[in-house]
């Protein structure tokens, strides 16, 4: 009742001004149409070398707040997160690859969007991007349940600053309240000051390069590449044909646009199902 | 004396919607004027002045909204005209070099991203599609706020129910903005508009 | 000295007796209510749930009260539409089941989501592909109906009865209730499903996830089928209870016989199907995913004896118990297999919910274990405690045994001696 | 008139009823759920004009640049230049957060100036001959550092103290490396300048001698897993084969490996030996691979005023007499490395010393001192930054105040002028001055990515320039009117010049397993006493990709060796005292040594080459 | 959830959820709505007495229910279809043609040494009918009733020129715990009203003289008979030890010689209240 969307009575005061022209009308959604991208990522798991720039860059863009006390590695909010991994070896034949995970912008029909009981989660058809709204989600937190990759965060606690750091929270993005899940939303912030640059120059659309996530900004090593999978000079779209670049649990179907990519064959084992534990070194966490 | 069996109730029924519809929409809204008594007529009229001399775009694109004290003092910086307000204004404010509290009517929610240039540039529109004829307004109105929800009176809804109110106060609820995206064909997801 | 809102005819304790009763159960409530505050006020970091174990123990509650709640929309379905009159004995306790169940989920469910104040945000703006959707608005529309086929009962209430207002509504009410029983029985159809649903869907987890038909994975059924199955074993063993505890005969043993034997047949059929659709998952739709069965088995401590034991020890046996005439005419089998089904179900759901998000799915993820915090028991607790009292009360004040007065004098008759007994 | 129950109900139903055709509980509920978003103790971010603000960041020696992008003048984030010269775009976790250490909630707000003021007076006049008065400047090479030089050498019996200089101050060459031997050098994780070491990382081929799997070894071109502490004996043995069987025996490693080694390190050159406590024999074995003049060359600063010459000399702390100092300045307003407090405690007279730390918090030596100072914070500081180790030619680059610095902070180098009656002047724009003077090197300026020839400039812009995010690089290796910097001495012995070959025999470390110490101490972290933004608690608390300051993560068998299985704390003790750690333990860190996360207490008690040992809480 | 919600799309889905949704509210709504009306109809029908004894009847064991003609031992098993209202029951009305009723030869039946005067017939809630010259007749209560209640606390009678139905309430009485409605065996309008002292508690002129519903003459022994029967076993179930089961006379006050019985159970028993 309070959503309710009564047709626009044309207000009589502003009416002569104020005529949505056809010509306004056609042209920007004509633009919108041909202006579909897929935003996705190809990270290099040769060059990460686990220092964490991506987390905290990704915090600071973000206005993800500090740890709480009472926060641990399974109840803190990183959407992007990176895991140290090795090869199950013992001693000098122990190998291990630092493995960068955030949302992995599933398909159109991810596993997510439709658990969601009340459309807080959608697939952004202009950008391919997986939102979540944090003013419409109940905290119900099915989605996190259905996510494989658990790249989503609930907040347990209120967000909070120690005392004149929030002078320095981003105001492109808003802080989430407590009690609802948020996640990677490739600098959703950026995209829309991007946009707006763009706008300011005339230009309805982003171009290449004017929009890029935090996390792929702060990697020292140029690990993390970012670009439209529908432009195939972009890196992400050339690392997806590449021979050594894969996707994680590619046999759940959930067609994700994050491209992993490593020379080394264990390394890319990473992508497969977990293997039942070598001995006593389970149930831990 | 024996009344009917139905008469407490119809007492009640009645009671609570004199209080809902009349009460209620005065109750729910705190309001506070503004700082200064300021006709945009006068300035539009014998300044001449455009919208966006005043509330101007930055280079970078961004929308400077309220302009600062600093805008107001190029002119005022002695008075101008012989009004009161205008001697309090500079009395109060200018002389102090004190920046007024202006209370935004138009200001969106923390979680929406509005981009004044490209709706001005890119879609072409006039500032009174949504504004109204804020600009020939010959004083301010008092500006309201819902005492729950903390939004402007004017981005969630002259009355409680339709957002749009008759008059010069054109509503900018999310319908309002749906509405005319919708006609447009430009209305894609929530993050188009919400951060 | 609430002597006048006691049926007539039916003996009841004293009121300083009753009061002792609850007493304990009130200050479970109590410090239920107080914990579930605490999460209310300060937020789910009160509880032990994390961003891999999202949901808990409130969510294995549900699911599991629920299950167990499904006797009221079974037993209405087979009295009233199928018309089996023996079940009239246990229709009014087998409601107040229902709406004990029901409420207290809905209470849980309350306390279990981060932003309560938008409850009402499924309802307006509604993912119909969701099936916790359908979920929400089933249970909220079947709670509803519950509380209607629950105000006869109250109507009923001796001291009411006198208002002719409530006399002549009850009455009424009473002659539709047919019908709710038929709405009823469409909702929990499908709020049951959605329930398995709700895990059968989730592609990104192999080890809940099932094919099936159309838009509902197998596991939709196989609930629908486990909560009809165990819901009569569950009035069977709540009726016994109350008898056991109030040393009194309310039901008859037919009645009792009856439930155990529908309560078997069904879950023999649900064993059945699970069976077969727990084969076709390991071979088909978990390798399917690039997730060899087997190993979900191999995170200790749940090891295939967690299947073995839902499906056999606390499926097939008390199947069997209950379909075997012999077994099922003695009190002690009877009960001890309704028990078995009960926790035999209890433990499906503990496995959807605890063990899906136990398992890792990621390569390089941690086998996760939990153990709830004491808010989050307290929460249980307070569930547990406002069933029993609002059930206590009821058994006090409503007539939920429609036979216990017979059944007194029954035992008054064969007291008699002989003499009198069918004089004429 | 009395009204009946029945009544009462009556009207509040009818009442009830009618609310509901009313808008006033929906809208409630409404209002309610739209609370939800904004309730108290969310805050709002504040809007203003964005602009993109550069700097360099003082954090560290490797002074990358800096992007701040400012919303009304306040940085919200910090970037990389992307193009920029020496750093070429990338910054660190710490770099990314430094904005946010002005608000750290245990930063010092307020000291007091004059009563220290006071105090060093009176211990100035009782000073006698054979006292010192001393400053210690843990990060060297600023032209802060000249003034405090220059104080001391105003002063009778003046010391000017700093830690051993990386390499001790020569300047390695990475472009010109194609194979890098690192003896346990953190050199992918915080060594030298990240961006200018991951550029040259693809052009040399990475050989890492480390016990356990640091983040270089993971990415390392081969790992070489010897036995922890054998890293000396293997630089030895690479340099003379005469000690390859004792090295093989140390190390783990077999002789035909070392063999192997050391003939690619040969025939593959220019090679470069790094090692993580500056090991001499590392140092002797670049000599024995003729990396001098190729990978390695003597450090050197930007040109300096002439009026600065006359400096005290640069001294280690070791090279002091005991109980000698009475009145000590200790600089750590910007991040340095940091010397064991025992080891500068004991150089202190007996009878009340006065020791005055400047600090932005009480974290490091303010525990001990009598006086600190609160002073100013990156980004809010004006300093230039030190040379770094991996930048052959010499730099200067100022970082520029981003934020203004809260009232009632003290400028050290002020400070200690006055204490001292010498004239500190405006240090940075003299020496920007000379630099011009001296017409040679380039200017690269960050909001344009270009550089310009100092020559094409005027000096007024230059300075100007420099303060709105610049750096400037002399052109050749060496310039000619730069100064070298340090001896090119390692911490312990001369070893610039010495013809290969003739080493001291049996270092004390080699081999010689102290019984009493007997963990070799690795750090797994960077080493950093100061504090971090809030926010890196991402990466220790949020998750678990680093480990939290002072922890310890070591294998269980050394734990149970320890009598510490399953303790989740301990007590860290080495020859410098002892301190309470943090212990995780970790299968992948071998037996027989300890994977450290240093805090500032950690450092207390930890220096170079430090062995310890963890005993029971 | 309403078409001009956000995120509400014309889908095949939606349909069927919103559908089936909706009709599920609106069924509840109009079973509710209706059971509400029914029942205001039945208000204002004065259906109130009718539907209570209706709900009682059902009430009533299987045992209590027998047809009259089972009394007599017409026949075996037979519940009574019309809630003892036999005025409508064509198997009574053939029974009674096919067998009129003898008239027996004392002028009274003494059982248990308890009077059944044969000039009257009685309601099976144990009330009588007597027919005076007037037109008008007396009800009162038979003489096991009125033992069972022996001297009543209290007696609320009501007001004459009051209406009273068959089977609905006629007075209430209050004995010890035990609060009793006692059934009215007739329809009609009440004239005067007496008490326990007087020899009738209420004169009503009756709607028509047709008292095929109340049992007289060879009926009554094998009813009170079976009155005692039930008597004796609700007795029992009070916990109450028997003592007439070998026809010893009941006395006057029964509630008297079981102080411990719960008499309101009793007396619900006897007087066929639920």
């Amino acid at each position: 009742m309070i959503a309710s969307n009564p047709a626009i009575q044309p207000n009589p005061a502003i009416q002569p001004n104020a005529t949505i022209q056809p010509n306004t009308e056609r042209q920007p959604s004509r633009e919108r149409k041909r202006a579909v991208s897929r935003y996705g990522m190809s990270i290099d798991l040769d060059r990460c070398t686990g220092c964490g720039a991506c987390m905290v860059a990704c915090a600071v863009e973000n206005n993800i707040p500090p740890a709480h006390e009472g926060a641990t590695a399974r109840k803190g909010i990183t959407w992007i997160r990176v895991f140290k991994v090795d090869n199950g070896e013992e001693g000098p034949a122990r190998r291990s690859v630092f493995v960068p995970v955030l949302c992995q912008q599933c398909g159109e029909d991810t596993p997510c969007v439709h658990v969601c009981p009340q459309q807080a989660v959608e697939v952004d058809p202009a950008t391919g991007i997986v939102g979540q709204m944090p003013e419409r989600c109940l905290g119900c937190r099915y989605c996190m349940a259905a996510c494989p990759y658990h790249a989503r965060f609930f907040n347990w606690w209120d967000p909070a600053w120690p005392a004149g750091m929030e002078k320095t929270l981003n105001p492109d993005v808003a802080p989430r309240m407590r009690g609802v899940v948020e996640k990677c939303n490739f600098c959703h912030g950026r995209w829309h000051a991007a946009k707006e640059r763009a706008a300011a120059a005339g230009k309805p659309e982003i171009e290449a390069g004017a929009y890029v996530p935090a996390c792929v900004e702060s990697c020292p090593t140029g690990a993390i590449r970012f670009g439209d999978l529908k432009d195939s000079a972009s890196e992400p779209a050339v690392a997806a044909k590449d021979a050594h670049s894969f996707r994680l649990l590619e046999k759940l179907g959930t067609e994700p646009k994050i491209y992993y990519r490593s020379k080394r064959d264990w390394v890319r084992q990473v992508a497969a199902a977990p293997k039942p534990p070598s001995g006593k070194e389970n149930a831990r966490g | 004396m024996k009344i009917p069996v139905y008469m407490p109730f119809l007492a009640g029924a009645l009671a609570a919607l004199g209080a809902g519809w009349v009460g209620f929409p005065h109750a729910i809204y705190k309001s506070r004027p503004q700082p200064v008594d300021f006709s945009h007529k006068v300035h539009a009229d014998k300044a001449g002045t455009k919208c966006e001399d005043c509330h101007a775009f930055r280079e970078d694109g961004t929308f400077a909204g309220i302009p600062s004290l600093s805008t107001c003092a190029a002119c005022h910086a002695a008075p101008m005209g012989t009004t009161v307000a205008e001697k309090n204004f500079i009395d109060r404010y200018v002389t102090p070099n004190r920046e007024p509290d202006w209370a935004s009517y138009a200001q969106q929610p923390e979680n929406v991203f509005f981009s004044h240039i490209t709706h001005v540039k890119l879609g072409q529109l006039k500032c009174e599609q949504c504004h109204g004829d804020q600009g020939a307004s010959d004083k301010l109105r008092p500006y309201q706020v819902d005492r729950i929800s903390g939004y402007s009176r004017d981005i969630w809804g002259p009355t409680l129910f339709q957002s749009k109110a008759a008059g010069t106060v054109p509503g900018m609820k999310m319908d309002d903005c749906v509405d005319c995206h919708r006609k447009q064909g430009l209305s894609h997801s929530c993050l188009d508009c919400h951060k | 000295m609430d002597k006048q809102f006691i049926t007539r005819g039916v003996k009841r304790c004293s009121s300083g007796k009753f009061l002792l009763w609850i007493l304990p159960w009130v200050a479970m409530l109590i410090f239920g209510l107080y914990s579930a505050g605490l999460c209310l006020v300060k937020g789910l970091n009160q509880t032990n749930m994390d961003n891999r174990f999202a949901f808990g123990l409130w969510i294995f509650l549900d699911l599991t009260v629920i299950a167990l709640g499904a006797g009221a929309f079974f037993t209405g379905f087979l009295l009233y539409i199928l018309k089996m009159k023996e079940l009239r004995a246990v229709i009014n306790s087998a409601v107040v089941i229902g709406v004990v169940c029901y409420s207290g989920a809905m209470c849980a469910l309350a306390v279990d989501v981060g932003q309560p104040l938008r409850f009402w945000f499924t309802f307006w703006y509604p993912n119909v592909h969701s099936m916790l959707t359908e979920v929400t608005f089933c249970i909220t529309c079947y709670l509803t109906v519950l509380m209607i086929e629950y105000l006869p009962i109250v109507l009923k209430n001796r001291k009411l009865r006198d208002v002719p207002e409530f006399l002549v509504f009850e009455h009424e009410l009473h002659k539709l209730i047919y019908v709710l029983a038929g709405v009823g029985t469409f909702l929990s159809f499908f709020h049951q499903g959605s329930l398995g649903g709700l895990y059968g869907v989730l592609r990104g987890r192999p080890f809940a996830f099932r094919e099936g038909l159309a838009i509902w994975p197998s596991t939709f059924f196989l609930f629908i089928l486990s909560a009809a199955a165990v819901g009569p074993s569950f009035v069977l063993l709540t009726s016994w209870l109350v008898q056991t505890i109030s040393k009194k005969r309310l039901v008859k043993p037919e009645a009792m016989q009856m439930l155990g034997r529908i309560s078997g047949l069904l879950l023999a059929v649900y064993v059945l199907l699970k069976t077969i659709d727990t084969l076709v998952w390991i071979n088909r739709t978990s390798p399917g995913n690039g997730f060899p069965a087997a190993q979900y088995y191999a995170w200790h401590p749940f090891g295939t004896w967690i299947l073995f034991t839902e499906i056999a020890l606390l499926g097939m046996v008390p199947a069997l118990i209950l379909l075997t005439p012999k077994l099922r005419a003695r009190t002690g089998w009877l009960v001890s297999a309704a028990a078995m089904a009960c926790c035999g179900v209890a433990l499906n759901r503990f496995v959807q919910t605890v063990q899906t998000l136990a398992v890792p799915t990621l390569s390089f993820d941690k086998f996760m274990t939990y153990t709830p915090s004491w808010q989050e028991v307290g929460t249980f607790l307070a569930v547990l405690a406002y069933g029993v009292l609002v059930y206590s009360f009821s058994f006090r004040y409503f007539q939920l045994f429609p036979d216990e007065r017979e059944l007194k004098l029954e035992v008054a008759r064969v007291e008699e001696e002989p003499a009198l007994v069918g004089r004429y | 008139m009395q009204r009946t129950r029945r009544e009462i109900l009556l009207f509040m139903g009818g009442g009830a009823a009618g609310a509901m055709l009313t808008p006033a509980p929906w809208r409630l509920v409404t209002d309610a759920a739209i609370w939800s978003e904004n309730w108290p103790g969310i805050p709002r971010p504040a809007r203003g004009e964005i602009t993109a603000r550069y700097t360099n960041c003082a954090l560290c020696p490797a002074g990358c640049a800096v992007r701040a992008r400012c919303v009304a003048g306040q940085p919200v984030s910090l970037a990389g230049v992307s193009g920029g010269p020496l750093s070429l775009g990338a910054l660190c976790a710490f770099g990314l957060t430094g904005h946010h250490l002005p608000y750290h909630p245990k930063r010092l707000k307020q000291g007091t100036p004059e009563e220290a003021a006071a105090a060093v007076r009176g211990a100035m006049a009782k000073c006698g001959p054979s006292e010192n008065i001393a400053v210690l400047d843990l990060a060297p090479g600023r032209s802060a550092s000249w003034t405090y030089r220059r104080a001391m050498a105003a002063v009778a019996n003046g010391v000017y103290l700093a830690p051993p200089l990386p390499l001790g101050g020569a300047a390695v060459n990475l472009a010109k490396a194609r194979i890098v031997l690192s003896l346990g050098a953190p050199l992918l994780d915080g060594w030298g300048t990240p961006g200018n070491v991951h550029a040259a990382r693809a052009n040399f081929r990475l050989v890492q001698a480390e016990p356990w799997e640091s983040r270089t070894a993971a990415l390392a071109d081969e790992w070489l897993p010897i036995r922890p502490g054998s890293e000396a004996a293997l630089a030895l043995a690479l340099t003379d084969p005469k000690t390859a069987a004792s090295a093989a025996q140390a190390t783990g490693l077999t002789e035909k490996q070392i063999a192997g080694l050391a003939n690619e390190l040969r025939a593959n050159g220019p090679a470069l030996v790094l090692s993580a406590d500056d090991l001499p024999e590392a140092m002797a074995l670049n000599q024995a691979l003729g990396a001098w003049g190729q990978t390695l060359a003597a450090g050197s600063e930007a040109p300096l005023p002439d009026v600065w010459k006359k400096a005290a000399p640069e001294r280690v702390v070791a090279s002091v007499a005991d109980n000698s100092i009475r009145v000590l300045f200790i600089d750590e307003s910007v991040p340095g490395s940091h010397i064991p407090w025992s080891a500068v405690e004991k150089k202190l007279v007996r009878d009340n010393p006065v020791v005055v730390a400047f600090a932005w918090s009480l974290e490091g030596y303010g525990r001990h001192a009598q006086f600190t100072l609160p002073t100013a914070v990156y980004p809010e500081l004006t300093g230039d930054i030190p040379p770094a180790v991996d930048s052959p030619a010499a730099t200067f680059r100022i970082a520029a105040p981003l934020v203004a610095p809260p009232a009632g902070m003290t400028d050290p180098s002020a400070f200690i002028a006055k204490a001292t009656g010498i004239d500190p002047g405006n240090a940075l724009q003299e020496r920007a001055d000379a630099i011009y003077k001296s017409g040679q090197g380039t200017l690269f300026t960050y909001a344009d990515a270009k550089s310009t020839p100092l020559k094409d400039l005027k000096p007024a812009d230059f300075w100007k320039s420099l303060n709105e995010g610049g750096a400037w690089i002399a052109n050749a290796a060496v310039g000619q009117d730069a100064i070298l910097r340090g001896d090119c001495q390692s911490p312990r012995g001369p070893i610039a010049n010495r013809p290969a070959g003739c080493l001291p025999a049996n270092l004390p470390h080699i081999g010689s397993l102290d019984t009493a110490f007997p963990l070799p101490v690795a750090f797994s972290e960077p080493q950093s006493a100061s504090l971090t933004s809030p926010l890196m608690s991402k990466l220790y608390q949020d998750s678990d990709l680093r480990m939290p300051p002072n922890t310890a993560a070591l294998h269980p068998d050394t734990a149970r060796a320890s009598g510490i299985l399953g303790a989740a704390r301990a007590v860290l003790e080495t020859q410098y005292g002892r301190c309470a750690i943090g212990v995780i333990p970790d299968a992948s860190v071998p037996p027989g040594m300890l994977a450290v996360a240093a805090g500032a207490e950690v450092l207390d008690i930890c220096g170079a080459l430090t062995r310890a040992k963890v005993v029971a809480a | 959830m309403l078409p001009w919600n956000y995120g509400f799309h014309w889908t095949a889905g939606t349909m069927i959820f919103m559908g089936a949704f909706y009709t599920v509210v609106v069924i509840v709504a109009s079973t509710l709505f209706s059971a509400a009306l029914r029942s205001r109809r039945a208000l204002r029908g004065r259906q109130t007495e009718r539907i209570r004894w209706a709900e009682d009847f059902h009430d009533l064991p299987a045992r209590d229910r027998q047809c009259r003609h089972v009394l007599t031992g017409e026949f075996g098993y037979r519940e009574c279809p019309h809630a003892f209202d036999c005025r409508q029951c064509e198997t009574h009305s053939h029974l009674v043609a096919r067998r009129p009723p003898d008239q027996a030869s004392e002028p009274e039946e003494d059982i248990f040494g308890m009077a059944f005067p044969l000039d009257r017939v009685y309601h099976r809630g144990h009330t009588w009918v007597h027919s005076e010259p007037d037109g008008t007749v007396t009800v009162g209560l038979d003489d096991l009733g009125r033992r069972l209640l022996g001297e009543p606390d209290r007696v609320d009678l009501p007001q004459p020129g009051g209406r009273v139905s068959v089977n609905g309430t006629a007075w209430h009485a209050h004995k010890r715990n035990a609060d009793v409605r006692i059934l009215s065996p007739v329809d009609g309008e009440i004239v005067a009203t007496g008490g326990p002292d007087a020899p009738w508690y209420l004169k009503i002129r009756p709607d028509r003289m047709d008292f095929r519903n109340l049992l007289g003459g060879h009926e009554i022994r094998p009813w009170v008979m079976r009155e005692m029967e039930r008597l004796q076993l609700a007795l029992s179930a009070e916990g109450a030890a028997p003592t007439l089961a070998d026809g010893g006379v009941p006395v006057q006050d029964i509630a008297a010689v079981y102080p411990q019985a719960d008499w309101d159970a009793v007396c619900g028993e006897m007087f066929l209240e639920a």
